[in-house]
């Protein structure tokens, strides 16, 4: 590879691109909510890029990513800090981070595009527009994150039952746990914990 | 760069239906007749009355080893349950008179509802104790109950080991 | 004041700073098996070696005093080496005893052999052998074999726990540690000499096999044995209390707790007060409330003379909820506090006063103005209506004949040792169970935490105090902890200004406690987002003994 | 050719007033694997509208994967796409080992390309059985597993398991290949090409199977590239896409094979082409018998995999590390990386995110079928009932892939 | 007509339909199940025993049959009760039936009702199968049975004509439509070595034929109103003996494709240069009738081998087929027929 993709769309969008890196080889770009379709454009029709092939969309719940504060671990106790859960306090930055792959055909170079946004405001243009590829991905991150499409020609939940209540693949949704459409008894007569706990 | 994949072309043999039925009549009829008369190339086996001998690597049934002496050689050291990802191992560990190894399992049970296998209690297990290399698959059966497998239960399946615990240089 | 410098971080150091005190300072890891902040210097284990500048080889960064333009290094290639060596060293007479070691998972032999060797073994000899599971306390176990020699326990005996109870014996390989011939590791601390072995030579008896570290899950709480209000963590699993450890806490305990306050987690077993019981019976909760209630408000209607017994060991919330719904409806009632009799204090932490929060129910009642009657007198005078709150008294004959002499009772209580004698028992949890503040005698305030999931049908004592508040038409703005605690600093002169979030993991001390803050958010919108707070975390206990269950 | 059939049934004329029908096929519904549900709706047998609606098989693979440690994900892996569950743990394995910048050793990556295409095959093998199958062939379909069967017995003395395999382990392998999997392989082989030569002699010149699959479900290049189509779908349409040489991994950059693309993008051409690389996975598997090299599987670094067993026991260095290594796991620098291999059906990629610590923070799959299956829709339409069937079986759905 | 005719035509239906075609169909089912095995590397159902005979799985029709009559007896809400029972009903008899005319061997003695015009009455029974699939999945109340009955009368509709087509120049050669007639005709050897078969003079019209019928019979590869993987067949919502008496048809109904394809190109009960006018008696009379009852297995086996080597076709290619070039074809026939026997 002569040169990465990213530079050339830093050059191109100096005001969306908030940050580049390249981690393990993959070429990364973190772009702002307004500059996803634009760049993602760019990237499906510059000649050099042919980023035509969308790969993948999924999401980052970083509510857990920020490091537990100082105090909280003890310093004579080293294990317990392996052994809290995720701190679901607040992060650094925005709550969600979609993530886009492409995969340009003619360069065998993958490219990974991310879009963070706030919990209370989660929104993200859909890349439907640009390949329309990326439909039921996203439709897959509405369901799981609760992350919304705008302009998303079929936003609908993907793999859950439409009546299903939060999205499970946030952190702050519990790993144990039944939602019963009904209340369904377990073995003792009680209410299954589920999320009314 | 690609190779275009062959793809027969519709001519008349083809386009004809009967030379390529008549073809696959007499493959298939090779298949009945070989089966029929010569009983040769059946593939299937006959279960309850014969049982394929599975590789050494086979996953099967677990056991927990023995000492010497007969007695459990695992020691509750609960690895075996950590590393599960199935949760399916269930110990209560006990104090022995034993001053060498003053640990054993009083409880060690085994929810072959929950089990899935994966070898990791035997990967994780730091003294040859648990295996899953009996060679037996799990047989279901009528109750719940009778999928949980007890310590008495994993010992009958068991043998003594001769791996050294606790150190070659004791 | 020495300025030195770190892996090329500046530092400077107070006179006489340890070289290890001022990279922890800075957050940089240094291992160690001897070195413990709270004891005196050994040097023994050389595992903390750094290189200096001021030294042609490694030297112990736990014994090196700090001097002005010293330059360490912690981390290089020369100390990692040097680490290794003594790491293998120390491994050399190590038997194989992780699987049977309760240590195991926090053993830091483990974890530092992880991250500074992690080299297969060179050694194809014998290893010594030493005495293995000795009792060598009524608490405690040893085993010698494990013991790498840091000392640590010894010098806590000695300096800490004022008690010198141990000693090591022998010379080179043998060398162990052991109590004097006929005496016995039983000084009231010996738990801790278990806590400071960084190996798994002395362990507790109580968790002997109990369970494996890895599996537990450490809630930051406070003891509630005496007043000291120690910081501790309660290590639980499969919903239960599997062990108390002292949580380093500076204003309050530094490392340590003593052995009483860390087995006070097996009262708790026993004897809880199953359900809600009206003379004995046991009723539907709701029903109870209701008809409490509306034999409160008659008795109240009627003129009644009303007494509470409250207990020291109600957090300020639950004091407060109860203050404030009584306040209301029983403004002439007459008070007093229960609690657990005076003990003996030492000089090392445990206080005489047995109860944890004696002087945050001070605060409170002082707060509504109320001066409490002591209660032995309590029973003096016939009071027809009397209310006890709390899980332990052990003045509980003077409890139990006020409440025998009274027409209508209600107890809300935790543990079911009052007796019969109550007309209405409505069961409560026990401060392992509950989310709110104590403030010890010392006037730090501190958190107490829930470890476990409330089991049956006990309620939060504020939960109970909100529904009869509803029933009795004076409905609590708030019932949340959080929620109370936002009204409880408005109303109560010593926590004014305070938020929640200020008690940090080492309390707060009240007369430190931040100016009044001008940027109070919105009071409603702070009750609300605090009630979700404490939603969230019943949330996670729920979510927390599920995942350990499924264990 | 005859296969120039009218798209349309006979009397759907569209002067006629017709109602059309609405029918739920699946979730239970013989020719719907995995369970997937496709509300169609119909105008005599003439598909108007197709909604394909997963789902049913959702296990909360992604959210299961953060509950434990690291190597904990691997089980779970076998569980995605079932007929091929090695590259699973190869593509899985190969992501957290991106996150560590860990090289394997040189064997391991030959025995991980061995397995992969063993994997590969069978994979093919029950697509290509299936399609027939479909169509109302069982003789080919009973033919293909029984050589399917074969390289399960294979896999199940090499693993352990023929489907539950977790073979991979970060850093390395679980074992070495086994004594006599030469041998083995050899005899597969032979049996293989044999009911492969059965297979199409039923299959490939018959005129009904023909009719039946070839200018049905066609996906054009464009389209397909498009809808994230990958693998034999895709090449089916022309594209010559692999990533096995578009981005070698392990050592496919040192194997010679082609790269089969096909002419149209129809079914027939998706048939034709899975058996084609059933015939170079072959060709890569003589290979990697050829070149193997001897020497260890697994990383020579006690803080990823787990110390030899003799260790273990006998030191209390190896017992430390295989303690470390258990209860907390393979501690993997935070960081995110992706990385794909080439499934059965396609880019089978994994992305996963670290915060640093012995647990997943992130594992997705990026499943190959879930793109196939979003294209379906316009495969479907237009066409006939029956055309659902061996088009829906073409793009080889795996329910366990794409529910995860 | 007296009481002995009426009592040997009762022996006849009852040895005829019930023990001749009930068994084989019966035992189709055995032999379908054994003979995919074989073409499978399979062994097949071997598991049924009685006190630990096996029998090689021949118990497993009896086992089948128990299982059919002690189902449960399901009819789906929302189904036309009466149609629904009554479906499997006609389904079953019209194959039975066309036995009637069918020659099992030399004289009147072998068939049950010796028609004149039995070709014709074999046409006018065998259409009314149509009402069975069609019915059935009408009366079902479901979908997918609804879209396999209107399959299964499309097709059968299609096919009848073609199939009775093809048989017009087996009528022209032999002048006749009686089938008695016909296997008679059969028994005569051109250029005094080969004997005139229906085969051998009409090799077209068989294959088409053969075609025809299987179409009928909705047996793969035309099994579209089944079509299990598609639209799970008409009878779906069937279970227990309803479903049984579907089934059964099936396997009667090859066997009347093959007696009738028997009869027409096979020459019936004609063992070649063996007494082409069957007035012989005894053992000779006895090896005609097993000769008869050969080939209608052979004829039953090539069906069978014919379902586990095809694929199944789609519904318009089924239409294409039938209408674009069974029908041209047997028109074609039966010019050509027709010519040569005008012009012999």
């Amino acid at each position: 590879m002569s040169e990465w993709a990213s530079d050339s769309v830093k050059k191109q969008f100096p005001d969306f691109v908030l940050e580049t890196h390249r981690q393990h080889g993959d070429d990364t770009l973190l772009v702002s909510r307004e500059g996803l379709v634009p760049i993602l454009e760019f990237l499906r029709d510059d000649p050099a890029l042919d980023f035509c092939m969308p790969l993948d969309v999924t999401c980052v719940d970083r509510i857990g990513l920020s490091e537990p504060p100082e105090s909280e671990t003890d310093p004579m106790n080293p294990m317990l800090a392996t052994h809290t859960t995720p701190n679901l306090g607040e992060c650094d930055g925005p709550r969600f981070e979609v993530v886009y792959h492409l995969r340009s055909l003619s360069r065998g170079a993958m490219i990974r595009v991310k879009v963070r946004v706030e919990e209370d405001d989660a929104v993200v243009p859909s890349g439907t527009a640009v390949l329309k590829g990326f439909n039921w991905f996203e439709r897959e991150v509405y369901d799981m994150f609760g992350v919304r499409f705008s302009g998303h020609p079929d936003l609908r939940r993907m793999l859950l039952y439409p009546e299903f209540e939060g999205h499970p693949l946030r952190k702050d949704y519990p790993r144990k746990g039944y939602q019963p459409l009904m209340d369904m008894p377990n073995l003792d007569g009680d209410r299954v914990p589920g999320l009314e706990e | 760069m690609g190779k275009l994949v062959e793809r027969p072309e519709p001519d008349v043999i083809i386009q004809s239906y009967l030379p390529e039925v008549w073809n696959g009549m007499k493959r298939t009829s090779r298949h009945f007749f070989a089966n029929l008369l010569m009983k040769k190339g059946i593939a299937t086996i006959q279960y309850p009355d014969e049982k394929v001998t599975y590789p050494p690597r086979f996953r099967g049934n677990h056991r927990l080893m023995h000492r010497e002496d007969g007695s459990v050689r695992c020691v509750a050291c609960y690895l075996c349950s950590t590393a599960c990802p199935a949760d399916c191992i269930h110990i209560v560990a006990g104090e022995t008179d034993d001053t060498d190894v003053e640990k054993a399992p009083t409880v060690f049970e085994i929810d072959h509802l929950r089990c899935i296998f994966c070898g990791f209690c035997e990967e994780a297990c730091p003294c040859d104790a648990i295996r899953l290399d009996s060679g037996e698959h799990r047989v279901p059966a009528f109750c719940r109950k009778d999928e949980m497998s007890g310590k008495e239960d994993l010992l009958s399946r068991g043998a003594p080991s001769v791996s050294k615990q606790g150190g070659e240089f004791k | 004041m020495p300025t030195l410098k770190i892996d090329g971080r500046e530092i400077t150091v107070e006179e006489g700073t340890r070289v290890i005190e001022a990279a922890d300072a800075l957050g940089i890891p240094i291992p160690r098996f001897c070195y413990h902040p709270g004891l005196p210097v050994a040097a023994n284990c050389r595992m903390c070696l750094v290189e200096t500048n001021r030294s042609p080889k490694p030297v112990p960064s736990c014994y090196d005093i700090c001097q002005d333009g010293m330059e360490v290094q912690t981390a290089s290639e020369k100390v990692k080496e040097a680490r290794r060596a003594v790491l293998e060293y120390t491994l050399l007479n190590h038997p194989v005893d992780c699987p049977i070691c309760d240590q195991a998972g926090e053993c830091d032999l483990q974890d530092l052999y992880f991250d500074y060797d992690c080299k297969p073994s060179r050694h194809a000899f014998r290893k010594a052998h030493k005495p293995k599971a000795r009792t060598i306390g009524p608490r405690i176990v040893y085993d010698a074999e494990r013991c790498i020699n840091c000392t640590r326990c010894v010098r806590f005996c000695e300096d800490v726990a004022g008690a010198p109870q141990l000693r090591q014996v022998h010379r080179g390989e043998k060398t162990y540690i052991d109590v004097f011939p006929g005496t016995e590791l039983d000084n009231p601390y010996s738990l801790c000499a278990a806590d400071v072995c960084p190996v798994g030579a002395l362990t507790p008896k109580d968790f002997r096999f109990k369970c494996r570290v890895w599996f537990m899950k450490g809630v930051q709480s406070v003891c509630g044995e005496c007043s000291r209000g120690c910081s501790v963590r309660l290590d639980t699993f499969k919903n239960e209390v599997q062990r108390v450890k002292p949580r380093h806490n500076p204003n309050v305990n530094q490392y340590w707790a003593c052995d009483a306050g860390r087995l006070a987690y097996h009262r708790f077993d026993e004897g809880r007060l199953a359900g809600t019981r009206i003379r004995g019976e046991e009723v539907a909760y709701f029903d109870a409330v209701a008809r409490f209630a509306d034999a409160f408000q008659e008795a109240i209607g009627g003129g009644k003379q009303v007494a509470v017994v409250l207990s020291p060991f109600m957090t300020c919330e639950d004091a407060f909820a109860a203050l404030t719904l009584l306040k209301a409806k029983a403004p002439g009632a007459v008070y007093a506090v229960g609690g657990r009799v005076e003990g003996e204090a030492d000089d090392v932490l445990a206080r005489a006063d047995r109860n944890p929060n004696r002087a945050g129910l001070d605060k409170v009642m002082g707060a509504f103005g109320i001066q409490p009657v002591p209660l032995d007198t309590l029973h003096e005078a016939v009071h027809p209506v009397v209310l006890v709150f709390g899980f332990e008294h052990e003045e509980q004959n003077h409890a139990r004949m006020a409440l025998q002499a009274a027409e209508l009772s209600a107890v809300f209580t935790s543990l079911d040792n009052l007796g019969d004698v109550e007309t209405y028992a409505f069961p409560t949890v026990t401060p392992y169970e509950t989310y709110g503040t104590w403030l010890n005698e010392f006037e730090v305030l501190q958190r107490v935490r829930p470890a476990l999931k409330v089991p049956g049908e006990a309620r939060q004592a504020r939960a109970v105090v909100a529904d009869l508040a509803e029933r009795l038409g004076a409905p609590l703005d708030v019932a949340s902890a959080p929620g109370l605690f936002d009204a409880m600093a408005v109303a109560v002169e010593a926590f004014s200004g305070l938020k929640l979030d200020d008690v940090g993991p080492f309390g707060i001390k009240l007369s430190e406690k931040p100016a009044d803050p001008s940027d109070e958010p919105d009071a409603e919108e702070g009750a609300e987002s605090d009630d979700g707070a404490d939603a969230e975390d019943a949330a996670d206990i729920a979510e927390e003994t599920a995942a350990t269950e499924e264990a | 050719m005859g296969s120039k059939a009218p798209q349309k049934a006979p009397g759907a004329d569209k002067d006629l007033k017709t109602e059309y029908l609405t029918i739920n096929m699946g979730p239970s519904h013989p020719a719907m694997h995995g369970t997937v549900k496709i509300i169609l709706t119909l105008d005599g047998e003439t598909v108007v509208d197709a909604d394909p609606d997963i789902g049913y098989l959702h296990r909360g693979f992604e959210k299961m994967a953060e509950a434990g440690t690291w190597t904990k994900v691997i089980p779970y892996t076998d569980r995605l796409n079932y007929v091929s569950p090695l590259i699973n743990n190869v593509g899985y394995c190969g992501a957290v080992e991106k996150l560590l910048d860990l090289e394997i050793t040189e064997r391991c990556k030959y025995v991980r390309v061995f397995i992969s295409e063993i994997s590969r095959i069978c994979d093919h093998l029950t697509a290509v059985a299936a399609s027939a199958l479909e169509v109302g062939a069982f003789t080919p379909f009973l033919w293909a597993v029984q050589a399917r069967e074969e390289l399960y017995f294979l896999i199940e003395m090499i693993a352990g398991a023929r489907v539950t395999t977790s073979y991979t382990r970060i850093g390395g392998l679980r074992w070495d290949l086994p004594d006599g999997w030469v041998e083995r392989y050899e005899a597969c082989e032979e049996r293989l090409f044999r009911m492969l030569d059965d297979v199409e002699t039923l299959l490939t010149r018959n005129r009904i199977f023909i009719d039946r699959n070839a200018d049905v479900g066609v996906m054009k290049a464009d389209d397909a590239i498009g809808w994230g189509y990958t693998g034999p779908c895709l090449r089916a349409a022309g594209v010559d896409y692999d990533v096995r040489k578009a981005v070698p991994y392990l050592v496919y950059d040192r194997m010679e094979f082609d790269v089969p693309v096909g002419h149209k993008g129809d079914n027939f051409d998706r048939y034709l082409i899975r058996l084609e690389e059933i015939r170079q996975s072959v060709r890569i598997i003589r290979q990697v018998i050829r070149d193997i090299p001897d020497g260890p599987v697994n990383v020579d670094d006690w803080r990823i995999v787990l110390p030899p067993k003799d260790a273990v026991y006998n030191t209390i260095e190896g017992m430390i590390a295989h303690f470390e290594n258990i209860m907390k796991g393979v501690q993997v620098p935070a960081g995110e990386a992706y990385y794909s291999v080439e499934g059965g059906n396609g880019e089978l990629g994994f992305y996963v995110v670290s915060d640093g610590s012995g647990q997943p923070y992130r594992v997705h799959v990026r499943a190959p079928c879930f793109a196939l299956m979003q294209g379906l829709r316009d495969m479907i339409i237009g066409g006939l009932i029956a055309d659902i069937i061996p088009t829906f079986d073409s793009i080889n759905m795996i329910g366990g892939e794409i529910d995860r | 007509m007296d009481l002995t005719f009426l009592l040997l035509t009762l022996v006849k239906i009852v040895l005829i339909c019930f023990v001749f075609a009930m068994i084989m169909g019966a035992l189709l089912t055995w032999v379908e199940r054994k003979l995919s095995a074989a073409v499978h590397d399979r062994v097949g159902p071997n598991r049924a025993s009685i006190m630990g005979v096996t029998a090689m799985g021949l118990l497993h029709p009896i086992a089948d049959m128990i299982k059919a009559f002690t189902k449960e007896d399901f009819v789906p809400a929302g189904a036309n009760k009466a149609l629904f029972a009554l479906a499997p009903m006609l389904a079953m008899v019209p194959p039975l039936v066309v036995f009637a005319v069918v020659p099992f061997g030399p004289g009147p003695n072998f068939v049950i009702a010796p028609l004149d015009t039995g070709m014709l009455f074999i046409l006018a029974i065998g259409g009314l199968g149509i009402y069975g699939a069609a019915l059935g999945g009408w009366a079902s109340n479901n979908s997918f049975a609804l879209l396999g009955s209107l399959r299964a009368a499309a097709q059968m509709i299609s096919y009848e004509v073609s199939m009775g087509l093809n048989l017009v120049g087996i009528f022209l050669i032999f002048g006749t439509v009686s089938l008695s007639q016909i296997v008679l005709g059969q028994g005569e050897l051109l250029w005094g070595w080969l004997p005139m078969w229906g085969i051998v003079l009409q090799p077209v019209a068989f294959i088409l034929f053969l075609t025809a019928s299987m179409a009928e019979n909705k047996r793969a590869p035309f099994d579209l109103p089944e079509g299990e993987s598609e639209i799970l067949g008409y009878n779906l919502e069937y279970s227990s003996m309803r479903f049984a008496l579907f089934f059964l048809s099936e396997f009667v109904e090859i066997v009347v494709i093959a007696a009738v394809a028997a009869t027409l190109f096979f020459g019936g009960w004609q063992i070649p240069w063996v007494d082409p006018q069957g007035t012989a008696g005894g053992w000779i009379t006895a090896g005609q009738v097993a000769a008869f009852v050969g080939k209608v297995v052979f004829l039953c086996w090539v069906q069978m081998m014919i379902r586990w080597t095809l694929p199944r076709f789609r519904y318009d290619q089924v239409m294409t087929l039938g209408w674009k070039y069974l029908l041209p074809l047997s028109l074609a026939n039966i010019v050509v027929t027709a010519i040569v026997v005008a012009m012999l």
